[in-house]
């Protein structure tokens, strides 16, 4: 569960913007999730719903989308998904992963090129997309 | 909007002392002087951290001979393992010690994620070893963690002598805060003394050359009760000065 | 479009061969090397040209102390200036030795940029310094040169090895081509050695410590005449083995 | 004159271009000019032109765009322009520049906050925005 650590950056974060623009209530934050990171949405939204009572967050609709993620070689140019990566990406890796996605660079490289110089060019991790305030 | 920068905040709260150990320069011990420091405040009585956040040139695990085949417990976040009495964080604990060939960006969203999960929880000291250069941790630490007190490693080479200066001439500049200046492998020549001088910070003492040092790494106690490690002690001192364990 | 990277091509056209020096880890020698490696073999009658490619800790320029305070001349392109016979590049001619706050991005950006401009001409060897790390210009040289004839660096360390050893490793993978390891700062152990061995690459000799070095920074024709220049000129000789000058 | 290795760049860009799509000739080049970087238009131009002759690109029109240059602080989000900065930027800083834009982050600073990190969101430097073959 160290999803509750990243819940407790978002709450935070919502509730300084909140401040910062004079509301009352927040009343929707839209929250992405990176395939790459694989945060489970149920463990991030029990932590969110505790970490939201008694603050001004707390009637805020949790919205949760996903976003695949993408790769793309530096050297090629080569665009590839988590799919085509899934032999080299076992479960211990994909632990490490959901940890410090940049890891990601340790265990993965171009499946055309061979390539380590690539990027994760959508799907890293969690971030906010959007926030409604009144 | 990136939520992990909050998230920092929130987790280095109860931190009560931040000392990134920085030179601009590669190999003039920033890692052996990081983890015998720690290890030195650890015997003073303190609670203390260390942060290895040279990603690409991680040292301290080799150090302290610290095991890094099991993941860090989760529990509301990341649990740094206790290692030689020290909460210890790192990369290559998910690396797994396999080279990890990250560009800038890469990096600077490495160290917020670390930095944003880990729980350090109550620490009087966190010591942050840091790589060499001017580049993304020593920017992203100045931008996220203001309130870090700069610990300086230099040699006396002209070579160090010459970045190092410009390191300092930054920091400086942007008016962060410098515990000082440590010279590793003191050999004579009065260089560093005279650039500690020139750039008005405190000259915080020598460690000599220590030659059986690289036989003793992965055993810290042995550094400890070697030269070096009674140097680094003298250091600690200064560093604590009036400060007592919580 | 960027047309920088074409320019590269264009600009390194008639240069022979092209030798990185690289470690991984900071402070084992790699500049020390590189500028002493690059006067080798001008002495041995090629034209030679050395390029200081770490920004954050340049010091080429101190070794040979090359004056910085006039611009390279430009003709179509950018002229590197005749340092001790050698053709030198770096950065701190147009820094003008400040310090260089630069992230990842802008680091691709500025090497980028001076190999798009400089004019090397003929060229037997052009000698690349390279700062610790497998960041941006690790990278960028793999992926814009990949005819380099990588150079690793190492000390007995275990500390140093640990590092090396991924860069090896790295570098192995992508099927690069390595001309060997050169341990400096030689004490008794056979760590680089087993490694060299265990990565199956080339040792191309050692280096013992050198007292002195410190000393003749800024002396070039003393470095030379030191064991550290004799036991470099070595090394030359194996990395040249067959070539002789054009 | 170092303008030169950077129309050689330009050229020989093109023709690689013009090659792999099989063209007969190149028709146009777009070219963004950077205020950073500065670099001058006619000089620019005189060596592209010397440079195109006996090419597929002999016939190409050659266009120029300025760009201005933006800089922004990463630690406060301060957007500025060169025109702020005019007093730092000596006419031997500016040389230097000319060489390396990235060396302007060893001599300027944020107005506002005095921060060092900050980015060149435009306007860096020479890049090449369109091109027309045939
Ligand atoms: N006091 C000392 N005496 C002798 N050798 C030292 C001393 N301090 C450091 N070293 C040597 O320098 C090398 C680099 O030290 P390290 O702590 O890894 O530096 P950095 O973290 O700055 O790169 C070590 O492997 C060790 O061989
Ligand atoms: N053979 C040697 N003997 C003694 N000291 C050395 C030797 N080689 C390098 N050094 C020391 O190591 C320091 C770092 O060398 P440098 O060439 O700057 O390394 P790097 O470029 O890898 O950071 C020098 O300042 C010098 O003091
Ligand atoms: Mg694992
Ligand atoms: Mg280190
Ligand atoms: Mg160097
Ligand atoms: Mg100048
Ligand atoms: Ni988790
Ligand atoms: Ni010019
Ligand atoms: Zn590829
Ligand atoms: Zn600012």
């Amino acid at each position: 569960m160290h999803e509750w650590a990243l819940a407790e950056g978002i709450i935070g974060t919502a509730i300084e913007y909140g401040k910062e623009n004079n509301a009352n209530e927040i009343v929707k934050i839209v929250i992405v999730l990176g395939e790459l990171q694989d945060v489970e949405q149920e463990i991030l939204e029990f932590a969110l719903t505790q970490l939201k009572k008694d603050t001004i967050a707390k009637n805020a609709e949790l919205i949760f989308e996903e976003e695949r993620a993408v790769f793309r070689c530096r050297n090629c140019g080569y665009q590839w998904n988590m799919k085509q990566s899934e032999k080299e990406l076992t479960e211990d890796i994909r632990e490490d992963i959901h940890f410090v996605p940049e890891v990601v660079h340790s265990f993965l490289s171009c499946p055309k090129c061979g390539s380590r110089d690539f990027e994760v060019v959508k799907g890293r991790g969690v971030y906010i997309k959007e926030m409604v305030v009144r | 909007m990136d939520p992990r920068v909050k998230g920092i905040e929130l987790k280095l709260k109860n931190v009560r002392r931040i000392i990134p150990i920085v030179s601009g320069k590669g190999g003039v011990g920033k890692s052996l002087i990081s983890t015998t420091l720690a290890l030195s405040l650890k015997e003073l009585g303190f609670e203390v951290g260390l942060l290895d956040l040279d990603f690409h040139g991680a040292s301290d695990h080799v150090i302290l001979n610290s095991p890094i085949s099991e993941l860090p417990d989760e529990e509301k976040g990341v649990i740094p393992p206790v290692v030689h009495g020290i909460k210890f964080m790192s990369i290559v604990y998910y690396s797994t010690d396999k080279p990890t060939p990250l560009r800038g960006k890469e990096i600077s969203d490495a160290l917020i994620e670390i930095l944003a999960i880990t729980r350090w929880d109550q620490l009087d000291f966190l010591i942050i070893d840091m790589p060499p250069g001017l580049g993304e941790q020593l920017l992203d630490l100045i931008r996220f963690i203001p309130r870090g007190e700069f610990l300086i490693v230099s040699t006396p080479s002209p070579l160090s002598v010459n970045v190092v200066e410009k390191l300092v001439a930054l920091l400086k500049e942007g008016n962060h805060r410098i515990l000082g200046i440590v010279e590793n492998m003191h050999a004579g020549n009065n260089l560093t003394e005279e650039m500690a001088e020139r750039m008005r910070i405190k000259y915080l003492g020598e460690i000599g050359v220590c030659d059986e040092i690289d036989s003793l790494i992965g055993e810290p106690e042995s550094i400890m009760l070697s030269d070096f490690g009674k140097n680094l002690k003298k250091v600690a001192e200064r560093i604590v000065s009036g400060d007592r364990p919580r």
